[in-house]
């Protein structure tokens, strides 16, 4: 074990696929000589040249498709969005050729290939870079999901996506960057996490926080004021959105009766819509209380500081929601 | 970056050269005739069997077209990529797919060349090459460009010859492939199936220049051909791939040609926007089958009864797809949940709509 | 009253609104010259010619770029999109730019104008050409969403949008075009309808069936299988998505108790999702079983024929889901 | 659709003439001298409000390129439009912003030009024609042909300027945009501010041909003009909207400028993508300001004195605005819904999170 960081994590996750497989690439803005807007290629370039690590023109459906290209003629791509706000201009060829082609082709073509960056607010960035982008991927089937939360997951999770044979989405947050956590050392043996497996992080009995990607340290947050409050939250990971683990989803509602579900991104059909829907579909007699749901404030994001602390979702917020399914106050 | 002044002379589009007959054997001269009589009764029979509703869906006929599939696909080798857009039947079969599974993915059989999942739209055949069948107008290209990236990357000596149409030169995505194309020198013939119309509107009014210039001002070499004449087109076409082959880097080119059909099976073919002259005309004078037969006529490389039994040959190889595809099994309906995924995960859950759960 | 079909409603609110206010002009693919790839715009260039019903290039994130550009300086633009499918390529400009600007400029300048053209599947256009596109828009603040079922509904609903002072997507169906309806006389005077109101199609009171757009057909046909059986079904069309009649939806379930969900797009963080988590939220105790949804298969569309019919949803499927809401069999 | 020959000749690209200084005044020489040095003023205290937090998210400065807003946009009337990226405090000053709201925009007040809901990248003066501040690189250029499109359909006289990065020109909606600005002949200045670097990476190394060519696909005419001159930038930009203004339709402009500062706040002046030495002879001989402060002072139509007195009112008013800035209110938490919708319907729910119904 070593402690490193998120942003080490997924250059070491890289890196060590890039040595396994000659077929996996990485294509993005900044990417190469820059060593990536947020560093997290950093020594590729060096290390494994300007064949597989490659800079590209600001032209995010053109590269996306290409990157779709190459996974129809064999190749492994890694295209990084320098932000996943910034993908939206290459959502077409994400579902209309990468999530499609298998089935189209009847079988004989897909993309097995991933599509990486940040998702989400960091700071004061204002509307246009702040989108937390799930919904737009995990909308579609034949696309795969990840949303990686701590140093560890951003490794092993990668590895696992850049080993599948499907489109994999994997959003990462620019505010998790320098977050550090234990992850196995290389020597210690490939550390590969596999997709679909939800991680409770931290065990309670009275209420169900579940969650994904960077709002699992707000969650965490929240449970701890619970804790001194005496209540005892699960916190639950999905890790994955699609594939979705619902049994643990339904393991921990069994056990708590309660639930609420935090994202950083918009409520109407956000993904915590979908987890409610899934809740009460699956659950329904086990339930307590009406699953609620803390998100972004519904409303562009906006510049100025306190209105975009307003707006993003807080431990407060988790605390308030958790106090209300617990029909407490 | 190299001087403005000699990039432009690099650039200015080219024209493809006359070429006479002897070039190509007379079996060879045969072959192509036989091969473009055999697309267009392929064609016919399509749209007969959607006339009777045994396809469905969108239907985009190559008829009028013929010459630019077999002479920019006939030079190439199996293992180079062919991708398209949704006017692919012909594409497909000059790539080398097979004409039953063809016309049973247009029956939506479970033969079919995408087991009846893909239809008209989107024929592939990956074995051969045949990249498929697109239907966002423009979204093939980039993905022309990521085969070519993983040609050079594999430091192979394929090409990928990618079509469109006119009407494509003016998304985005086009730009944002050639200019990639050219930086990076991939290996890519992006051919433009000039038929000077996108569904209803002329070329001219959705653009200030001449398709052949779109390549301007992305450093890719352009090139014109007068792709109703098979003879030129497949020669030149054979020229360039070996040139590109030997590393030349990404090409354009303007394949002027002319569509005889309405745009898809709903639209008329004339009256509204082109005249029946129009129309009438080229039919008469650019027909790809036409020119060629005249030619050899005139060289008496062909005689009626050669020509006659060429299209009986067509028209029986056509009737066996048919015939073919007529006798396949629908896919059966647990197909809809297969090649969705590449990789069902060992562990969560897929699909959310409760159907794979069902117990009835 | 007159019978008219969707499409001569539609047709009919464009001229009248184009007629009233110089300002609004209709683009899109073959919109002028050819009328229209499914003459919804019959007669329009001629009426109004070139320079307010124009044909563009094939260009969706150009030229929905254009009309949002067009709209902040001072235009109604209506923009057709042959079909939403093809309207992924221009998400940027629809989410970045016209849900954003208003708030982006502290409202200064908007977008107000409407998209428009037809969602979902038609019959065997396989999977590139046969996606609900309602998630991709309405899951953005700043947008708003409509989807008329019917001709009159189509005529009041599109002269709102035009008139409204937002960004309006508005989403059709290819096969609802040749429906005939009701649709009041031109010199009867202005037939508006408000945004925000949803329709109760049909009274019932032991189920509730809850839809939107072309899915309104197949609710009612539902809903006479079901009556045969006894049990009577509200079926209630929301017409818009954003705003969201949230009363009526809450209306009809403080009444029947049980609900089902209706839509033609895919479940996962489907409108259906949204709708149930809403319902569970703010009708918890009013519910005697889960909210069920029936959306289309979770998979691409596949062209033939037996495959696309089992994908999407259909009248058997609702009845099933409302019998097991209801506990029967 | 005109002959390809023809057509060419119309689009080779033309060089902005040289401009002899007798073209302007003494006052409006000074007048343009003072204008760029409190852009570069006011970018200096926007980088030291940011350093010390006063600032937060992205911040772009101008620095180096302040002759390209002041000569793109002094030769425009108010009711023109401009737009741009979001590299645009400068412009937005050029066109008749004010500089407190700009600075308290910055600063995330709520008097600042957007009510601070949109920081450094979304700067908006709709009054004055300034159309902002857009983050998507490439998203603006579809705006402008869509303000074009407006103005030639109200059949008024205005004309809208369009900036961009280098980098911007690769994108796909620069090609859809700029190909409907000439099919339909609108009156849009598409400015490329050519620094010749999009981030760290050189337009060189994502583009086989110079930024000035790749208009020549799509039949708008195109300039360039060495911008770090004023006077020549804006002698020749009067000229080019006077003709615009007349009918000329859409014209391309390359605007070869050079970034003194870091891409943004946190990216290194130089040593990771160029050298230090470049960055250094490119201040020396080609700051905007100095070739202006030089060639006046060699015509003897500036002395110390004045230069010195010029740059004091230049900082004064770059701290005159912060200190405006400072002083202003935070906006009050009950704009977070306002401005989401510009019509609250009657009826129905448009926020779906609740917090709108809150009771706390
Ligand atoms: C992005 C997109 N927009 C619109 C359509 C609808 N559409 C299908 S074909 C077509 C015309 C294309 O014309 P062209 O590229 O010239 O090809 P041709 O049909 O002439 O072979 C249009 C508008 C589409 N499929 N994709
Ligand atoms: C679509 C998109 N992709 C990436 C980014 C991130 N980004 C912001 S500025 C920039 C470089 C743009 O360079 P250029 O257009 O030359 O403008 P300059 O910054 O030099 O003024 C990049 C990559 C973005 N904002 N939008
Ligand atoms: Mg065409
Ligand atoms: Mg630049």
């Amino acid at each position: 074990m070593a402690t490193i960081t998120y942003r080490e994590a997924l250059n070491q996750a890289l890196a060590e696929e890039m040595e396994r497989d000659d077929r996996v690439f990485l294509m993005g803005e900044e990417v190469a000589e820059y060593d990536g807007a947020y560093k997290v290629s950093k020594g590729l370039l060096e290390r494994f040249g300007d064949r597989r690590v490659v800079d590209s023109p600001i032209a995010e459906l053109g590269f996306a498709g290409l990157g779709v290209g190459a996974a129809m003629a064999g190749l492994r791509p890694v295209i990084e969005f320098m932000t996943f706000n910034f993908s939206i201009l290459a959502l077409d060829q994400v579902l209309n050729s990468a999530a499609k082609l298998l089935y189209m082709s009847g079988g004989q073509v897909g993309a097995p290939m991933v599509f990486r960056g940040p998702t989400g607010a960091a700071l004061q960035l204002s509307a246009q870079h702040s989108q937390a982008c799930e919904v737009w991927y995990v909308h579609a089937p034949g696309m795969k999901l990840v949303t990686p939360a701590t140093p560890a997951d951003a490794k092993g999770l990668l590895k696992a996506s850049i080993r599948d044979e499907d489109p994999v989405a994997f959003m990462e947050g620019e505010l998790l960057y320098n977050l550090k956590g234990e992850v196995p050392d290389p020597d210690e043996g490939d550390f590969v996490i596999p997709l679909g497996v939800a991680d409770l992080k931290r065990k309670g009995s009275d209420v169900s926080i579940i969650t994904h990607g960077k709002m699992v340290h707000v969650a965490l947050q929240a449970a701890k004021k619970l804790e001194k409050d005496g209540i005892e939250a699960d916190v639950l990971d999905l890790r994955s959105l699609r594939p979705l683990d619902v049994e643990a989803i339904l393991r921990t509602v069994h056990k708590t009766n309660r639930a609420v579900y935090l994202e950083e991104g918009w409520p109407y059909a956000g993904v915590g819509a979908q987890i409610v829907a899934t809740i009460q579909e699956e659950a329904f007699d086990w339930l307590d209380a009406p699953v609620l749901r803390v998100t972004q404030a519904d409303v562009p994001m906006p510049y100025t500081k306190k209105l975009e602390q307003q707006a993003k979702p807080d431990a407060a917020r988790v605390v308030r929601a958790c106090n209300r399914v617990l029909y407490r106050n | 970056m190299a001087e403005t002044a000699e990039q432009d002379q690099i650039m200015e589009p080219q024209e493809a050269p006359q070429v006479e007959l002897d070039r190509y054997s007379k079996e060879e001269l045969h072959r192509f005739l036989g091969e473009m009589l055999f697309y267009r009764r392929f064609e016919e029979k399509a749209e007969e069997a959607y006339a009777i509703g045994k396809i469905g869906g969108f239907c985009h006929l190559h008829i009028g077209q013929e010459a630019v599939a077999l002479g920019m696909i006939g030079p190439l080798r199996e293992d180079d990529y062919v991708i398209t857009a949704y006017r692919d039947h012909t594409q497909g079969l000059a790539k080398g797919a097979d004409p039953g599974a063809v016309m049973a993915e247009l029956y939506g059989r479970d033969t079919g060349t995408s087991r009846g999942k893909g239809g008209s739209m989107h024929i592939f055949d990956v074995e051969k090459g045949f990249m498929g069948g697109h239907g966002i107008v423009g979204a093939q290209v980039p993905l022309a460009a990521g085969m070519g990236f993983a040609i050079r990357y594999r430091e192979e000596d394929r090409v990928c010859v990618c079509f469109m149409g006119d009407a494509a030169v003016n998304q985005g995505a086009f730009h944002e492939a050639l200019n990639m194309a050219a930086i990076w020198k991939l290996p890519v013939i992006f051919v433009v199936e000039n038929n000077e119309y996108g569904m209803g509107t002329a070329f001219s009014r959705v653009s200030a220049l001449p398709v052949v210039d779109r390549a301007r001002g992305l450093g890719v070499r352009a090139h014109h051909v007068d792709a109703q004449d098979i003879v030129r087109t497949h020669a030149f076409m054979e020229d360039l791939v070996e040139e590109v082959r030997g590393g030349a880097g990404p090409q354009y080119v303007d394949a002027r040609t002319y569509r005889f059909k309405g745009h898809s099976m709903s639209d008329p073919v004339s009256g509204t926007y082109r005249s029946t002259e129009e129309v009438e005309s080229r039919k008469k004078e650019q027909d790809p089958i036409g020119v060629l037969r005249d030619r050899l006529m005139e060289a008496e490389l062909l005689t009626e009864e050669e020509l006659e039994e060429l299209d009986k040959e067509a028209r029986a190889r056509a009737q066996e797809a048919a015939d073919w595809a007529e006798e396949q099994p629908d896919p059966d309906p647990s197909e809809l949940y297969t090649h969705v995924y590449a990789e069902e995960n060992e562990h969560g859950r897929l699909y959310f709509d409760g159907r794979d759960r069902e117990e009835d």
